[in-house]
């Protein structure tokens, strides 16, 4: 996935990926699943920030948000790949 | 039944992980775990109470990122069972808007010996509260609240 | 219900301390500890093991001083009870002759927060071995022996 | 219950008392209720030896025998007094 060079410019090359919100984040963004298109390189950490850019509501529970990738717990630095699940996960409070 | 087949799935028999939107029953999850070479099982049975901080709680909520919250509910069974030579572990949890006194979560541990069970149960209780997603909301007469969510 | 009417006898409500010839229900005894302002309840449930010190059981018989072991069973439920500030106890034992899996002893214990709960139920179960007047003969393919009588 | 000095001789007053066995005793006694007549001033301990002289093979139970007056736990040296239930207990093994 490598932004092959081409006549004269850049193709970036689009991945589709899918998002889960839960509890809290799911009320704020108001969506508890969505596809969305990354670019290569895209880490879980920025994917959260484009998050927040267009579900402001998000942005004050940026702190507190666990992720995890394709059902286990993952870090923000991770880089996601074409057709992998990303969760963002408040404090959990089962039991 | 969904709780045979990841039996199978899983490859360790007398153990369970499943969240489920049905009333939770104490006695399934024993018959779950019990084997023959067992003395002892110690189950854990959390439910709804009807105050929190001082304020009066009239139903709570929850929310589970289910396939995860189930292979996670298998992972610190499996450690658990192996940490105290277990013979069987059992976790279910319950989603949806419970009413106080129903029961939320079992977990059943059986070991041929019950200083064994007792601590499994206890341990695999305290890291499912910590790591695995599942998302409580209490009710108050006066409105909701995500438990540990901040403004939620 | 011999149980409710024992409750109405003790005066202590969610409480109950039985022995019984019938098969023992978990879930009876988390009813009858649970209350409102409870948020866990922890059972300890005694079962028949296939074995005991290498050899092979194939059944137990459990008899009873009927009486004095609900009195004892009652005496140790309320001062762990008083101790723990449960909001509920209670202990059955079943009598007769049992199959391997079948189960022997069910004890529960409610409160409002875990530790006490778990820390409670251990406790009462251990003062059962303790004092309760009951007695186990272990069935064997070549013999019986009431447990810890000697020459019994 | 003190005995009367009468006609030259010393009335012996009876006491009736119920005695139970259980499990190892019960079986070696070949019994698990009897109602007894015992003398005033009997201790339960003294009730326990007459009866392994009845039936020897209660004999090698004695160190381990634990007794309970009327549903309770009591001393070897407790007096019994009439209409006592008096319980002989073998080590207990429940749970």
């Amino acid at each position: 996935m490598v932004p092959l060079p081409c006549c004269g410019r850049i193709i970036v090359s689009i991945m589709k990926i899918t998002i889960k919100l839960f509890a809290s984040f799911r009320e704020a963004a108001g969506l508890s699943e969505a596809a969305v298109e990354i670019t290569p390189g895209t880490t879980a950490a920025e994917l959260w920030q484009g998050l927040v850019e267009k579900h402001p509501g998000l942005a004050p529970m940026s702190r507190s948000a666990g992720m995890a990738l394709n059902g286990r717990y993952t870090q923000p630095t991770t880089v996601l790949a074409e057709g992998d699940v990303v969760a963002f996960l408040p404090p959990v409070s089962g039991g | 039944m969904i709780g045979q087949s990841k039996q199978v799935v899983s490859g360790i028999s007398h153990t369970l992980f499943e969240v489920t939107g049905e009333p939770l029953s104490v006695d399934d999850l024993v018959r779950v775990v019990l084997t023959e070479g067992d003395g002892a099982v110690v189950t854990f049975v959390g439910t709804v109470r009807d105050n929190t901080g001082g304020r009066n709680v009239v139903a709570l909520e929850y929310e589970a990122y289910t396939e995860m919250a189930e292979a996670e509910m298998r992972r610190i069974g499996i450690e658990v069972m192996e940490k105290w030579n277990l013979h069987g572990i059992a976790m279910r949890h319950r989603t949806g808007k419970l009413s106080v006194g129903e029961i939320s979560v079992v977990i059943a541990a059986s070991a041929p010996h019950r200083e064994a069970a007792f601590q499994a149960c206890s341990e695999a209780l305290d890291r499912l509260k910590e790591t695995v997603p599942v998302w409580k909301k209490e009710y108050f007469k006066d409105g909701e609240v995500w438990v540990g969510q901040g403004a939620g």
